[in-house]
């Protein structure tokens, strides 16, 4: 294990004190040092949003990007350069709102990245609107009188989207979701974990005590993570008890197996710049 | 394939697709234009038409030149001849029934008329054969032995039944292959040879040839192709890239360009550099996929809001798209910013043989830390010339993060808590001034627009992009010829545009033309911006199509002649 | 609340809140003017400054005025005096010890200095006490009684221990409440009044709060709210409501618009109308969300593929965003075209008095199909104004599609089978020709530029959108005060561009100066494009702080002592 | 039954000979024609794809869009009038590609409109490229080695996110499609329709042949439409057959019943321009 202080950034969190957030922090930074991987190889990306802000709070490489852009981001990153360990981590409006299609599309191509989302059911940064995991009839500044969609279920879309490891944690046990977290990273291929995160100042709703009360370890029960159809099944726990732990987890051949170019070795940020056979490339217009 | 055989034989060649967006039928045709010298546009008047339907027939039967002829299938095509030129003569064909023996397939047909045109203008069957063989390569032997047997057919035909056109191709004293490809191709193999390692993109015409080349050659070039869910991942990916350290480039039309401008504002405040090709098509909106136009230039000027540096090429020739796609790379790492690579539909998809390109390419990736940074590393230094020096992921002692946000020197955002408060408020608009002084310093590198033509000319065309083509035959062929003296001034590093070099051949020009494939005359309306100078005299197409040579030469007339 | 207390008692009053992105904490202060007189900006300096931490005391002392006051609490905050002003007065409390007698929120210290200023300003008690009933009236019984409590606390320790400032505020002689709101909510009330039915959104500072506005009042107002996933359904939802029948308006910041550049050009070649609100704020990308900027000008000139017509209007103040709201309506239904609201973070949030806003509201929905309307129905019909009677689905007889491909008069698309074809070449540009003529209509509609001040005038100021407000303020005060005489020439509506109508104003003026907040000089640029009129003088501002008095007065100085 | 001929546009089709859209079109003009709907009083909105010219082959009213945008603009038409009815068609590229993420959130908020996809597996309009679609290891002009990613589930996204109404047809067999477009109009909610309409140009793989060979149909194997998790299941399956047909339905309060505007009954198109209580609104200010 390196030491947690390897990660330490200058920067402050400027989080609401009691913010979930921290909790996420500290685990990213525990699960790091518990794989010793060097601040420098790893690249940490978001996109807008309080729980964005992250990488600027851990003393590593990070891509602060647009809000719902960071998988795209980390995708070119990561295809450009696939010795780095490449984690994203963003809120549950810049992930499952606004970016939610480079989400689902990211999980079929099975790209070696590990995507942490601090779910707070709410827009925290820009002061409390409904977001698309908030839960029906949850009253809002966008939403007086309640909102009346359904709320996105990230489970469950992971598993039918061909995402090879999917988990929740939840910020108020930061340990096991350092577990979740390491384990993530340590996947071959896409490995999604979803935290409750909770907003202290916005959502007054979807509280640690509200969470405390009801979550319950999957590992606990004897469950079988590599049963797809009980995965779907357990996603949809809500009410009176939720899941957290691993959903789900099987082994596929990753995105950068199957590139063409990838599957070389050569990682192309260190390929030469020249053409190999440039009079054979030339020939080919005559 | 005709115009390789051309270009394989030394000739210049020009060819245009014409077709629509519905795969099927429509009106499709296909021009080519073949000469001893460099053919620069695709012409007024075309010297074998083959016309597989009716409508093609009347639709191009004017446009056949004195001397030239039209082949069309005589038994399904119903052409009067009337449409025809003095000089033109109607060569009628059974070329259905001539392919039919060979191949069920339709498209067999073209191979026929291919075969009589060869004959019609004397040119050699041996390099037509290896043509075929080239290009059906990878298929069954028994495809490119019905080609070559159809070919010969129509080849026959036309001997036994038509005589050779006046305008005979002489082969050129000293025969060099000359290389032939799109402006979509020069493009890619600029890219390759200026060591582009990603290629995002989206579908989208006419900007999908590029995609289909890189798919093609990702293995063998080394680039990592990924065609994305959709351009915002398309831009986004190749920023990731980017930052991660490769040349990365994206391409698409002005649709999916709509889709990439917020994160061209982050490529900018990022600093990151990313080469964008934009090859533009008919629009508004959807418009007309399948046609030209040069309508995009206000939206790749305004794109995303706020202040940024950003740098934008509009390649004149299939040559010069090889060219500018280097610089393009060299452009973006030096300053560190989004470079927008302007073509249409007319320079990426037409076919044009090039001068020998030179292989010999200067690689410049501008201003990097070294390892040994001093701490803490200032990957957003303030500079004179604005530019920090680079560091990427992986690289010990140069860690920092990329924000979108505003930021300090260290790359620290000053967004959040510190905004408001007077250091940061400083900080702000020294880290602003810091970026905008690159596009300074970027303008005064900026070369001059290219002049063509006489230095003292009776009217000065201005233009920009594919149109140079047009115009600079003009400029050699009727400004040759006519009493009239005609030069251009082609814009071609359109930004930042360099004003103080652009003026002063402004405004010694004795008229001034401003041609162009847009409504709003958007060129002129940049100059104006920069340098108060009106162009009041336009031809303005946006109909679709291209501008042609008799276009210009018109307009040339009316403007002289007026108060001359 | 304070704001509430001076426009109830019947004085103008201008607030601004500065504050970050980061929820919690960071340097927030909120400034409010009060006076007799309209209060056009956020001015230089403060009368009373209430300041709860150290930092804001020292930021803000310097600014408190001659004869002005500083509160702060007196075992928190460190505060030495020696910044302020010689006639300033510094006046400790014990804020949080008071405030914590009746709730533990220390939102409350707010409340208790709010009633110290009351006192210091010889305001009327009562008057407070109605808005806080108001403010908190949802709320339970107590706060609002905790609320008058405290502030009654922070009064009496003001009376027993300072004097009341020189300056107290003199009831104006008839107090006729006034209205008080943000720009946003002038858009809202103007938009509601307009008939919108259809707001769209996705939370972005600083348009939120027309979102909430909006949110709050749809049941009351009849206005279907919609918080979509991201703004490129924002926008098509909006086209897609405008389709049906309904008025309306759409929402963002530069951020989101970016990403609706794609889809104004899908209403414009649909020809729909839409308003949208683009509420700007410093740039480039994500930028500093929650300071003032006007650097989008050139985006939401340039935005989209193509050219199309577009109208863009910048409201000058919070009265005129009511008016210029109900206008956009208008113009967009009248010239079925997209409409941009040109707002920023100054207008958008900063809270002010404004006079009585007239109830009738004009409402002009333009030129619409019968129902027997001739078969078969064109849609975009040819006409001299380029303006087609529109219809909407459910009404018989005037079936039609629409489509962003190009189309012809009925609305069939001929991008596909049919492009290409001479007759469809032809009918291409007769619908690009229909459609620019709508905005050459709508150019010589535009009114002309809004002049202020006196006729004659030493220097004359050039601005737009809410930097009329400082502008207007020096031109009234200063203006008036000084030897210099300053008039502003304020461009409201912005595009289409009237150029004969500005360029004489511009070319008389004995001196211009241009004001604005961007790097760049968007709109100076935009003058020269299309007047070719050069303004060399600038106040650029590019911090995120909005331009004060000080500064327009010293470059005035600046720019008359200079060669005059 | 209203005449087809009502339906008649002027515009004749302009897909190839043998596209499955051909099927498509005359399936939807016969539910429309089944249930009796006006053509004023229908709207088909698209994006742009071959399969999204389609609103310009029926005669009713439409929007032929933007690519990926056609569900913003239904929702956004729906919203303003909730007299009409509203069917939206388009391609596996447009809807499961660039506009995927509309299209979930779409299902969620189960407003009450048809989502007919044309699903070729291919980019057709753009001469063939690899759609989200496309079955792993297909070689088209953008993968010249195959596709490597793993392909959307459109069946199984739609499940999870909340659609109550969901089915697959096959252009091959007009006459079942008809049906399934017809109970989706029907339905109240949000209803997809995927069909399988084989591009004859550029997919040479998923022929008509291909599914002739495949499907089958699962009312025909007294199949319990309400049982979600046995429609995840069924969802799953692709090798060696191929259910079509219903494989979920289900009631739920629409985006309608619960918008707290549009509850009220009036269509807002049909709304009074003025406000009613003017005083009032302006002394909220005062
Ligand atoms: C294109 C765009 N639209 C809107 C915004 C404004 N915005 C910033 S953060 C945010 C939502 C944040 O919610 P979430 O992602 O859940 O993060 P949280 O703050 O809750 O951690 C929004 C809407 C933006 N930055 N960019
Ligand atoms: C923003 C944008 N990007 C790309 C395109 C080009 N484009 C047009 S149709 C299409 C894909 C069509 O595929 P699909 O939706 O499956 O329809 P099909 O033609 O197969 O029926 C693409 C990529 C576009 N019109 N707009
Ligand atoms: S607003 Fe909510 S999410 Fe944001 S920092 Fe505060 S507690 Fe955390
Ligand atoms: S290309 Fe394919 S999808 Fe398009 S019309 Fe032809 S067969 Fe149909
Ligand atoms: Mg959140
Ligand atoms: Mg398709």
């Amino acid at each position: 294990m390196l030491e947690l202080s390897k990660y330490k950034s200058e920067t402050r969190p400027d989080w609401c004190p009691g913010c979930g957030d921290f909790g996420v922090l500290n685990a990213l930074v525990q699960a790091v040092a518990n794989l010793e991987i060097d601040p420098k190889d790893l690249l940490v990306v978001s996109g807008i949003g309080c729980s964005s802000n992250l990488p600027g709070f851990i003393h590593a490489y990070g891509f602060h990007s647009l809000h719902g852009r960071a998988i795209p981001i980390a995708t070119g990153a990561r295809l450009a350069n696939p010795e780095l360990t490449v984690v994203v981590t963003g809120g549950d409006g810049d992930g499952y709102g606004i970016g939610l299609g480079h989400f689902i599309h990211a999980m079929r191509r099975n790209l070696d990245i590990t995507y942490i989302v601090m779910n707070n059911q709410i827009y925290g940064l820009t002061t409390g609107q409904a977001s698309p995991t908030s839960q029906k009839s949850f009253v809002t500044k966008s939403s007086p009188m309640g909102t009346i969609e359904e709320p996105v279920n990230p489970i469950a879309l992971a598993l039918v989207s061909g995402a090879t490891y999917v988990a929740r944690g939840f910020s108020g046990d930061p340990k096991h979701l350092a577990e979740l977290i390491e384990k993530g990273i340590k996947h071959k291929g896409f490995a999604l974990v979803d935290v409750f995160s909770p907003c202290v100042t916005w959502n007054k709703v979807n509280t640690y005590d509200y969470f405390r009360q009801r979550v319950y370890k999957l590992n606990d029960t004897g469950y079988d993570t590599s049963d797809l159809g009980m995965a779907l099944e357990k996603s949809r726990e809500w009410d009176p008890k939720i899941p957290i732990g691993i959903f789900y987890e099987t082994t596929k051949p990753t995105y950068e197996e199957l590139d063409p170019v990838l599957r070389t070795g050569t990682p192309p940020v260190k390929a030469s710049l020249s053409q190999s056979d440039v009079d054979g490339l030339f020939n080919e217009f005559i | 394939m005709f115009a390789r055989t051309c270009s394989r034989s030394g000739f210049h060649c020009y060819g245009l697709n014409s077709y629509q967006s519905a795969i099927r039928g429509g009106h499709v045709w296909f021009q080519v234009r073949g000469s001893e010298q460099k053919v620069k546009s695709h012409g007024d008047n075309v010297d074998i038409l083959i016309a597989l339907n009716s409508e093609s027939a009347d639709i191009h039967a004017p446009f056949v030149s004195p001397g030239g002829v039209i082949i069309y299938d005589k038994d399904r095509v119903k052409f009067s001849g009337n449409l025809l030129s003095q000089k033109a003569r109607a060569l009628p064909m059974p070329l259905g029934q001539i392919s039919r023996k060979f191949d069920k397939n339709p498209i067999m047909q073209n191979t026929v008329a291919l075969g009589a045109a060869l004959y019609l203008l004397g040119l050699d069957f041996k390099v037509f054969e290896t043509v075929i063989g080239d290009t059906f390569g990878k298929k069954k032997e028994s495809v490119i032995t019905a080609n070559i047997q159809a070919a010969t057919s129509g080849y026959e035909y036309a001997k036994s039944n038509f005589s050779q056109l006046e305008v005979t191709a002489k082969p050129p004293s000293n025969p060099r292959p000359k290389m032939l490809m799109t402006g979509n191709q020069a493009i890619c193999l600029g890219a390759v040879m200026a060591g582009c390692k990603f290629y995002a993109a989206y579908p989208m015409t006419p900007a999908s040839g590029l995609l289909h080349w890189m798919a093609a050659h990702a293995t063998r070039c080394g680039v990592v192709v990924k065609q994305a869910e959709d351009e915002l991942a398309v831009i986004n990916m190749g920023i990731g890239a980017a930052h991660a350290g490769v040349r990365a480039m994206v391409g698409t039309s002005g649709g999916g360009f709509s889709l990439m401008v917020e994160a061209l504002g982050l490529a900018g405040m990022t600093e990151t550099p990313i080469v964008i090709v934009e090859s533009q098509r008919a629009g508004p909106s959807t418009g007309l996929p399948t046609k030209t136009e040069q309508g995009d230039l206000n939206m790749m000027l305004g794109a995303s809001q706020g202040d940024f540096p950003r740098i934008v090429l509009s390649p004149l020739t299939v040559e010069d798209a090889y060219y500018a796609t280097i610089e393009a790379f060299n452009l973006a790492e030096r300053f560190q910013c989004p470079v927008i690579l302007a073509s249409d539909l007319l320079l990426s998809e037409h076919i044009e043989t090039v001068d020998s390109l030179s292989k010999d390419v200067l690689i410049d990736r501008g201003e990097w830390a070294n390892s040994t940074q001093q701490q803490p590393f200032l990957r957003y230094r303030v500079t004179e010339t604005g530019i920090s020096p680079r560091a990427i992921p992986g690289n010990p002692g140069t860690i920092f993060v990329a924000a979108s946000d505003e930021h300090d020197e260290s790359g620290v955002v000053i967004s959040d808590v510190l905004a408001g408060i007077p250091k940061y408020v400083a900080e702000r608009k020294k880290q602003m001034d810091k970026r905008m002084r690159k596009l300074e310093v970027a303008r005064t590198q900026m070369p001059p627009p290219k002049v063509y033509g006489p230095q003292e000319a009776d009217i000065t065309i201005v233009c920009w992009g594919s149109t140079f083509g047009v115009v600079s035959e003009v400029v050699d062929t009727f400004g040759k010829t006519d009493g009239i003296r005609v030069n251009a001034i082609a814009f071609r590093n359109i930004w930042p545009f360099n004003a103080e070099k652009a003026e002063p051949l402004l405004k010694s020009a004795k008229k001034v033309l401003d041609v162009e494939c847009n409504y709003s005359a958007q060129l002129a309306r940049l100059i104006r911006a920069e340098t108060g100078f009106e162009i009041k005299d336009r031809l303005l197409k946006y109909d679709g199509e291209p501008i042609y040579p008799y276009e210009v030469i018109g307009k040339i007339r009316e403007v002289t002649s007026r108060n001359a």
